[in-house]
Parts: C-alpha cells; structure tokens; sequence
C-alpha cells in the first residue's frame, strides 16, 4: 500500500499595506516556511468577506488564516477592527459546525515583521497538519 | 473570453535556482484564456519588456500575467508596459514567485508546483480583470489655513509665493499668535515682534492672501481638490473695510475695566481694542460681553469719535462659503490651565504665574511696560524660582497633567533665567528641573551659557509645595543631588505650564474627518515619511496642532507642508486610484451599512429614479461612491448585506476564482 | 431626609462635642441621622496594603448596614470618613479585594453600592449653604475662623473628592454661611502629625506648630476641625489659638449650643 | 540581583499594588514630605531602592514609622507611583516579622494621658503592630 504523504493546503489572505509586504521580507531575509502557505493579496484584512473563507474550505483548504496591520497601524485606519469582529463571529460559527479553531486564525503582521510572518506561517502550518485533512466542508462536488 | 500572455522571468538564479521557470511557463500555457507563454531572464529589463510588447501585438493578448517578483516591486513597472503594447494597465496581475516562493522554499520541485500554483491564481484572475479607468477631480485652485500665528502665516506665505491664493481664517482679531505675545525667542534671542510683525505685514499686502480675522471654520464638505467651507465672521461691530485703526474709539471707550486676554488677564482694555499696536488687520472690535451701547444701548461714544464711521451696533454675525483645493490645519497651542495643581499655589497668590505671563511680563509692549515686577504689588523680585514640568511627563493614569514633554519648556526657562539675570543681575534665580532637555541646534549651549555666564542656578529636583507666607513665597522643593529638602524664600514663582492643543482643533478634526491621537494632536499620515500630512487626503498639518513644537520647526514645518498644499494644487486634475468600490444600484436595497462603516464618508446615498418593467417609475434610495474619496479599502464590499457593493481590482468573483485556483 | 450615621469611637469619647453637635445641628437643618446599630472601631487608618482584608471589615459592615436601610452613609470624624471611604473605593476598583471581603462575610455581597457624605459634603450637596443661612439664629459675626482640613479629608483626591486638595473652600464656605470670616492660610492642609505622636512627639509638634502659627499669623481668632486627632495634636503642641470642632462653632450659630451642655 | 531580593521586590509590589518602575525621579515626594527632617531615607529613596531592590537598609530603617500616611506624596506624584503605599508595605514587611512589633500593649499607658483620643491608640496599633 502506498501512502502519500499529507500536506495541509492553506489559504492565507494578506493586507497589502503590512502583512504582504511582511511576507515580501520574509523572502528577502530567506525565511523558510512551508510551500502550503499559497498567499492571496488583498487591499486590506476588511476586504476579505467571511464567504471567502467558506468558499475555501469548500474548496478542501485545510486551514484559513488572514493577517492584517496591528490595531492602531491599519492603512485605512479601522479596517483591521472590522476584520477582527467579523472573524471572531465566523471562527464561532465554524466552530459551531465542528471545523476546529486551529484551522483559522487572524494575526497582525507589519511590513517590517519578516520574522514574524515566517514563525506566523511554520507555527500554523504546523497546527493544522496535526488536525489532519478538513473534511467536513469540503463539497465533494467540487472533487474531479 | 481573455488572450492572456504568461511570463516567467528567472531574476538570474534568484527565481531559476529554486523553480523550474520552464515547467512553469509550460504548465500555465494550459490554462483557460492563455494563448502565449514565455520565460526570460530579466522580465523587467528593456529586452524583457520588449518581448512582452512584441507579443501583446503579435497575439493579440488582451491580459498579462507576469511570474516574477513581488508586485510591490515591479507591478507599476510592467503597468506601464502593458500600456505602452496599447493595454489597459489594470490587465496585469503579478504572481509572487520570488519573495513569496522561490526565496522561502529550498527545493526546485516545491518551488516549481508552488509557482504554478500562484501563475494559476494570477491567470485566473486576470481571466475576470476588467479595463480601469482612474477617476478624474478637477481642482480648486485656493487654500485655506485654519489658524493665523508664526505656522498659518508662513505656510499662507509660502503658498502665495507659489502663486496660489490663500485664505487665513483666524478666530481672534488679529494674526499673530502665541509668537506675538512673545517677549525674545531661544537660543538667538531676537526680538520675536521684529521678526514675526514683517511676516504680519508681508501677509496683509500680499494681493493672493486674504484674512478673515475673527472668524471659525463651521463647517467642511467635500473631498480633496473640492472641499466646501463654510466660515463664520463673527461680528466685530465695526465695518473692517472703513476702519483705519487709528485707535482714537479706544482712548475714548469709556469702559476701562475689560479684562486684557492679550496680557493673559494682567491689566485692562477697552471694550473697544485693538489687541497689540502692530495688529493685523489693524481694526477695532467691540467686545460685545463689556459694551454699554450692545448692552443696554447707553453709550454710543466709540461711534460718535469714528472719524471714518467705522462703528456698526447692527452688525451680525455673517456666513461665507468658499471653495478650496486643500486646507492646512495650523490651530496651534495653549497653556494648560493650573487649577489642577494648587500645590504650586497659583490661584492662591498673584506672584505665582506661567511662563507665558512671565513673558508678557517682560515684554517692552507688555503690561508693565516690560519692567519685571511682581502683580502682587509692582516691586521688583529679588529671587525668582522657575518650576519646569509642570504638567508634563504625567502618568496616563494621573488625572491632572500630560502624558508627553511639552518640549519647548526647559528652552523658554534657561531664555527667562538668562534674560532676568542679563536685565537685573542682581536678582537670585534659581530653576527647578528634573531633566534638561535641549537638543535642538545651538540649544544645549544656550542653557549652558545661562548657567555658566549668567550664574543660573539650576537644582535637580522638584518643587513639592509653594507657600504664600505674607509678601514671601515659601518654595518648598527637593534638591536630588544635595540630598535635602529646600525652602526657599522667593518673590515670584514661575510655572512652566505644559502645553496643549487649542481646545477648536477637536471639532475641527471631527468636520475635516482628520484624525487625532489621545492628546487632541493631529496624527500625521506616516510618523517618519509622511509628517505634514493628515491621512484625510487634502488636509495638512502645520505647527504645533501635530505636537509640541518650537519656533524653528514650526516654520519648517510650515513650509514642508505649504509645499504638499503646492504639490496638490499645481495639478489641474487629479487622478485617484481606480480600484474604489461601486455599488451595483439594482441589487442595493438603500440600508446604508456600508456608509456606516466607511473611514473616509465616500459614501452617500441618493434617491434615484428607476424605470419599471411597467414603464413606471420607482424612486428608491441607493448608495453612490464617490470615487475620489474612496481609498479602496473594501470595508463595504463585505459590510454589505445584499452584496450590491464590490471592489474594482479586488472583486469578489476575482478572489474567489484565486481561492479556487489555489484549492484546485 | 434620614441618612445612616456612623460616629466612631472617638466621638463615644473623648469627643462627645463633635457627636452631640453634629445630631442637633442636624435635626434644625431638618435631616435625622440614624446611628448605625452595634458598629465596630472603623481602625482609625486605612492600610493601603492590598493584601490586608480583615482590618478593612469592620468598615464593610457599616456600609452594609447603611445599604440594608437603603440609606447613605454620613461621618463626621476625618479619619473615619477617609477609612470607610478607601474601603469602599477599594471593593468598587479591586475585584479582587471584593471578592475576599466577600467570603469573610456570611451574608449578601457588598458591592460598593452605599453612597458616603461628610457631615461638611451632607451640608453643601444635601442640605445647601442657604437653608444653614436661613437657620443661623446667632451669626458668629466679626470672628475670624481658620478651618483646619489636616489629610484625611481631601487625600487621595482620586478617592475623597471632597473637593480640591490643594486649595480647598468647603469648610470655609461654611464658615462664610454661619456669618463669620473664613481665614485661608498656607498650612491647612498639611499633616498635624497624626498618630505618630505616641512614636515621635517632636516630630508631632512640629507639625502641629507650623499648622497655629500659619493660622495665627493670617489673623485667626480660633482654629476649627472634624478630626480629633487634629485637635489633640493642636492643642497638645502648645496651640495660643482655641481648637474647636467645625459642629460646636455650627451649633452656636444655629442656637443649640447650650442644650447639650450636661 | 538575588533571588531572595527578587522574592521581596516582588513582595513589596504586590502588597502595595504599585509599579516603582513608572517613577521619572522628579523627587516631588520628597519635595512635599512633612516628615523629611525625621526620615533617613526619604520617599523617592524607598521608590528607587525597592526599583533597584536594596531593600534591607530600608527594613532596619527608623524612617519607617516616621511616615505619617498624610498621602500628600500620593497625591502629588506625576506618575502615580504613590510612595506612601511603598513606605508602607515595607513597614508591614518589617513588623510582620515575628517579635518585631514596634508597640506592644504594656507601651501604651505609659503614653496615655487624660485627652488622647481613642483614635490615636488604634491608629498606631494599625501601623506599628500585628
């Protein structure tokens, strides 16, 4: 029997302003992190709607994570708030439906936090290869 | 559907090393709408950008894909490209496979199933990409300032001299400011009135500025290169354009018991003044709290001695619309006010006072005629002791002071100190400091200069406690050093106040959708590389309504930002950015969720005419963005309930087709 | 009006006067003071020591009493006034000092909820200075007055709030209303001393000195004050000028003095 | 600094429930202290020794029970630091010890007279003994 080695599949959505460029130092500075991390550039963390998260999981991401400007440091100074309120309703709601916490994550990450966005990537990749595949949103439909 | 062109560059080895560029350009070469996919050394070089030229042409592409480094880096680069092939330059996505691939992973099979996995979220947006157009706002070639001292008059000098007009709007009689009630200014000690009342001058005949003193900004609409003001003229009872200010109203008044604000309350005027003698405009006002003739209509003399018939009872407070292209905030500074700290004993006794009194005190113009002499009784003061911090640094828990260094303290103290010893070296003067700070050119010199050429004598330590003991002041402080507790028997205490931002400069804010930090100081759009700007597009900042500032960085500062104000208003349009949210008019049900959540006010809601099915027609309340307001964040693109609101750029279908071609 | 009174064990004592007068000037001013049943010694001094719970019951018990009644809380002793009102900003601010007031006391939980007035705030909020006016049957006329506030009333300010520490008027205000002249000198508000006499006599008198000579030398006739520490500390330090308390000067000019003399 | 000084910094800060660290060393307690002639270390010195945490000396130190919880240094200090809560968790630290009672009850008539109040009694005992 063969067994292919597991490899989480993860979403993470990047604020231009901090986060991207964040992740853009990370690879100046050579930082490894995991080649599951596949980034998606959005203008700023209030940008990403809770349907793209969904959409993810449905698709057979096996974790979300949205990194934005710290509080206070938002380009479009509030963005980052209504990021974290709108998130900590949907992680409830997944929650809710047995997608685990661990799957999901917000983080602040600033343009000049290189380190932190590759530790913020290895720690979650980490995390959600312990949970094993996500299953339980998954459209089977959307399998060839 | 898109003719998409895909193109890998290899950065040398910095992408090749890691991604088999080949493959790659291979791989996306399958994808929908691709018909052209290359791989070349350096994308971004001259021969780089003319391979992807040659091909727009030759393939007639319709989109661009380029794998290469971050966006950040190079997107304008191949935008310019793309529009140079004829291309709208939004038909170009970038796929990060540098810094966010090659530079991060080690291997060349991840790096290459990663990088074709990005080139596929990049094709597949661009496969929705549609052509941008930047919005266009025309620009309304005129400034206002907000505020008259040394920061409004030299950024409205600066502009003027640019050429552009400029209004000051100043809400006391005349300009001038703090700086006009200044005695000398540190560390070169010039007369501040010979320097600042030229630069008074130069503004009152300058043909392209116009001064609306007594007078406040009430309300502000509009957007940068359009904004709509609206200011108050309160009414000063005399006709501005008749009066000569030849003062002779003023010697007549016969109510002589107005409180001076101008000499911070330690003499009289008139009800009738004008403030100081170089006043600009030099006008009389009647203060209308103190007049017998607005009162109880009994006077009437300042009237019968105008000469010009300047004196109007009627007047009324008058309303004046202006446009403007851009408005720089330069509301500045006061004392803060010393109830909260009777230790010090100030409202106890007259012979305690603030700095700012102390300079009226020796100012030539001042109430004493520039004699140091107590208030109390009008004798000269034979030690003196000057309190710093007083104030400043608090706890952000202490309810009384401020959290930040008022800054420009421990400079006026060692000014006063020195100028106290240098006019009546008799006189014992000794300051209370708990840290000297002087870092500004020629500073630290200055302050020595008061201790070691004047014999200053400065104490680490502070002042616990001043008690008013008969015609004495007892000082009861901490000397660290020494290590002993003081009493000091001194004729005149002097606080240095700390400073805050002038109590107009909340409302302000809150009409200019500016915004502040704790303290009621204006916060710069970047704290480093931004420090004149407010992050409202437009607005500027200039002297000390951005923090404590001296008289050096006031005027640099005013001048940095009269060159943004410049900036702007060279342009005869501005372009914004293209990727601002539009509301889709038949799905919005008028609710008005995202204008709540906007940063920026960019939207608004109009009742708009529909036509039916029926031919009838329907009036519903819709949404409408203003595209040169709107800065792109897409706050309301998700706050949407009907999803009616969507991001140029950022679409929803587009980042869902990116999630999609990553989860493939 | 009815209002929960707590007088102290000074006031049971050795200052009797500034019991009885506060009563009587009370009921002519129209407000009962009920005095709190089997009240305990308040301690006499706040320890600020966070871990300190057991000393600061006693305090707790009395606000609980004024709140089972559904009445606020008046004091007139300085030192009482500062004890049960830091307690009772400490159960308001420090959850965790709530909670194990809380366990020690068997019945309901406290919360802070009881409203506290000096018998000098009780005057100026509740009764206003007009109605002390309008009941001065004997104005205290041409006599110069220096209140002594001492610390306890005005310090912390972040807690008393009695009014401003540094440069405060409520005893004066008083003083203005019984028809006499208030006399405003430097010293009012620093220390007498305190308890540390019995550690330090000199210490104690050299601070209670400084207080009667700055009174009497801006002219005072006689010192008044709410704390009989104050007063001993005064008079005990060789004070030239009579120490009264702020309620016998209050029930002169109301004309009750003389019926509480026994 | 050793351990057994780190065990009663941290000691000190939680019994007083305040932060020695916020102090800018202005000496405005100090400045304002009533009892300054009497005491040997002084209330910006009990901040900056607990900070630094030499606090022994302060433990023997007669400047203990001069203090005399007037809270003018609470209430003047810029930056919260409040001195008099420092002054008095040493004090608790001292005679919390056992037999360092600074007053018994076989002192107090020998201190007594005729008009002391109560007050004075109780309040001394509250600071000098546990």
């Amino acid at each position: 029997m063969q067994v292919k080695e597991y490899k989480p599949l993860i979403v993470a959505f990047c604020c231009n302003w901090c986060s991207y460029a964040g992740a853009d130092l990370a690879g100046n500075n050579r930082l490894n992190y995991p080649a599951d991390v596949k980034i998606i550039r959005v203008p700023c963390s209030c940008r990403v709607n809770p349907t793209f998260v969904l959409r993810a999981f449905q698709r057979g991401a096996d974790g979300v994570i949205l990194c934005g400007c710290h509080p206070g440091d938002c380009h479009y100074t509030s963005g980052n708030y209504y990021t974290r309120r709108r998130m900590a309703l949907l992680f409830s709601m997944l929650d809710y439906l047995g997608i685990e916490r661990e799957r999901t994550r917000v983080e602040w990450v600033s343009a000049a936090e290189g380190a932190k966005f590759a530790a913020t990537m290895n720690d979650f990749a980490e995390k959600v290869a312990a949970l094993g595949e996500n299953k339980r949103l998954e459209d089977l439909r959307c399998k060839k | 559907m898109q003719r998409i062109g895909v193109f890998v560059c290899w950065c040398g080895t910095n992408i090749a090393g890691t991604v088999d560029v080949v493959a790659v350009a291979e791989a996306l070469k399958k994808e929908p709408g691709v018909v052209f996919s290359a791989n070349y050394q350096y994308m971004c070089s001259q021969a780089g950008q003319d391979l992807i030229k040659a091909a727009v042409k030759e393939h007639n592409l319709t989109g661009i894909v380029v794998c290469s480094c971050s966006p950040r880096m190079h997107e304008a680069t191949f935008r310019k490209t793309a529009a140079a092939a004829g291309l709208n330059p939004y038909m170009v996505e970038i796929a990060n496979i540098r810094e966010q691939c090659s530079w991060v992973h080690k291997d060349v099979p991840t790096g290459t199933e990663k990088a074709i996995i990005l080139g596929k979220a990049a094709v597949a947006k661009v496969n929705l990409n549609v052509p941008l157009t930047p919005g266009e706002s025309p620009v309304t070639k005129r400034a206002l300032v907000i505020g008259g001292g040394i920061a409004g008059i030299q950024t409205a000098l600066d502009i003027a001299d640019a050429g552009f007009e400029v209004d000051i709007v100043e809400k006391k009689p005349t300009i001038g400011g703090k700086m006009a009630q200044l005695d000398k200014t540190f560390p070169t000690l010039d007369c501040a009135a010979c320097i600042l009342t030229p630069k008074m001058v130069d503004v009152a005949q300058n043909e392209k500025i116009r001064i609306f003193s007594y007078s406040e900004v009430t309300e502000v609409k509009g957007f940068v290169g359009n904004f709509d003001v609206t200011i108050k003229k309160k009414a000063r009872y005399v006709k501005e354009e008749l009066c000569t200010g030849c003062g002779a109203c003023t010697e007549k008044c016969p109510m002589k018991k107005v409180p001076n604000d101008f000499n911070l309350n330690m003499d009289t005027k008139r009800a009738i003044y004008i403030p100081f003698a170089q006043a600009v405009p030099k006008v009389a006002t009647i203060d209308a709290d103190y007049c017998n003739m607005l009162k109880n209509g009994k006077c009437g003399v300042c009237s019968k001695v105008c000469a010009a018939g300047a004196i109007d009872y009627t007047q009324k407070d008058e309303f004046i619309s202006e446009k403007y292209g851009a408005i720089v905030v330069a509301t500045g500074f006061n004392p803060i006010s010393m109830d909260k700290f009777d230790e010090f004993a100030y409202n106890q006794s007259k012979d305690v006072i603030t700095s700012l009194e102390f300079e009226r005190l020796t100012n030539a113009a001042g109430p004493t005629a520039g004699k140091l002499l107590r208030p109390s009784d009008g004798k000269h003061p034979e030690k003196i002791v000057f309190v710093q911090c007083v104030g400043s640094r608090c706890d952000a828990c202490n309810e009384k002071g401020k959290e930040y260094c008022s800054k420009i303290c421990c400079m006026y103290t060692a000014k006063h100190a020195m100028l106290t010893r240098d006019k009546y070296p008799d006189t014992d003067v000794t300051v209370f400091y708990i840290d000297v700070r002087t870092p500004g050119k020629n500073f630290d010199e200055f302050y020595r200069r008061a201790v070691e050429e004047y014999g200053v004598h400065y104490i680490k330590g502070m002042v616990g406690k001043v008690i008013p003991d008969g015609e004495k002041l007892i000082v009861q402080a901490s000397d660290l050093i020494a290590g002993k507790q003081l009493k000091i028997d001194a004729d005149l205490v002097v606080l240095a106040a700390a400073i805050e931002p002038d109590k107009s400069a909340r409302p302000l804010a809150t009409m200019l959708t500016a915004s502040m930090d704790t303290n009621d100081f204006f916060t710069e759009a970047h704290p480093k590389l931004r420090p004149v700007e407010s992050p409202t597009a437009g607005v500027f900042l200039s002297g000390a309504c951005q923090g404590p500032k001296d008289i050096p960085e006031t005027v640099a500062q005013a001048g940095a930002a009269a060159s943004k104000v410049i900036g702007l208003l060279a342009k005869d349009k501005l372009t914004g950015n293209p990727c601002v949210a539009q509301s889709n008019e038949m799905m919005c049900n008028g609710c008005s969720t995202c204008e709540r959540v906007c940063p920026y006010g960019a939207i608004t809601y109009e009742d708009k005419e529909f036509r039916m099915p029926d031919r009838s027609t329907l009036i519903r309340r819709v949404a409408s963005v203003n595209p040169a307001v709107c800065q792109g964040c897409g706050c309301c693109t998700v706050a949407c309930p009907s999803g009616a609101m969507d991001l140029k750029g950022f679409a929803s279908e587009q980042i869902i087709a990116e999630v999609d071609a990553i989860c493939k | 009006m009815k209002f929960s009174y707590f007088p102290g064990c000074t006031l049971k004592n050795k200052a009797k006067d500034l019991d009885n007068y506060a009563r009587k000037c009370a009921e002519v001013l129209g407000v009962t003071l009920e005095e709190i049943e089997n009240w305990q010694c308040c301690g006499g001094v706040f320890t600020t020591a966070k871990d300190e719970v057991a000393t600061k019951l006693s305090s707790v018990r009395i606000l609980k009493d004024a709140l089972k009644k559904e009445q606020a809380l008046v004091t007139v002793c300085s030192a009482c006034h500062n004890v049960v009102k830091q307690t009772n900003y400490a159960i308001q601010n420090d959850k965790e000092f709530a909670g194990k007031v809380n366990r020690y006391m068997a019945e309901d939980e406290y919360n802070g909820e009881t409203q506290i007035y000096h018998y000098l705030e009780l005057i100026r909020d509740v009764i206003g200075y007009d109605k002390v006016k309008e009941c001065t049957v004997n104005p205290l006329t041409g006599k110069k007055i220096a209140a002594y506030y001492g610390c306890l009333l005005l310090r912390p300010n972040s807690v008393m709030r009695m009014d401003d520490p540094e440069n405060p008027s409520i005893i004066e205000d008083l003083i203005r209303a019984i028809g006499a002249e208030a006399v405003v000198y430097p010293y009012r508000n620093e220390c007498c001393g305190g308890y540390v006499r019995l550690e330090d006599a000199k210490l104690s008198d050299k601070k209670s000195n400084a207080v009667s000579e700055s009174a009497k030398k801006a002219g005072a006739d006689v010192i008044v004050t709410a704390c009989p520490l104050c007063k001993y500390n005064l008079e005990k330090s060789g004070c030239e000028i009579p120490v009264v308390y702020i309620t016998e000067l209050l029930a002169e000019a109301l004309g009750v003095k003389e019926d509480t003399n026994e | 600094m050793s351990n057994s000084k780190k065990y009663l910094q941290e000691e000190l800060i939680r019994i007083s429930g305040v932060n020695p660290k916020k102090c800018m060393r202005c000496g405005k307690c100090t400045a304002t202290c009533p009892a300054y002639d009497e005491m040997e270390y002084h209330p910006h010195q009990f901040v900056y020794m607990i900070e630094s945490g030499d606090i022994e000396p302060l433990l023997e130190s007669e400047s203990l029970y001069k203090c005399l919880t007037c809270f003018a240094c609470v209430e003047r200090c810029p930056r919260s630091v409040e001195p008099a809560k420092l002054v008095e968790a040493v004090r608790l630290a001292a005679i919390r010890k056992q037999g360092n009672n600074r007053l018994t009850a076989n002192d107090i008539p020998a201190l007594l007279d005729e008009d002391m109040p109560q007050q004075a009694i109780v309040s001394a005992f509250r600071k000098y003994t546990k």
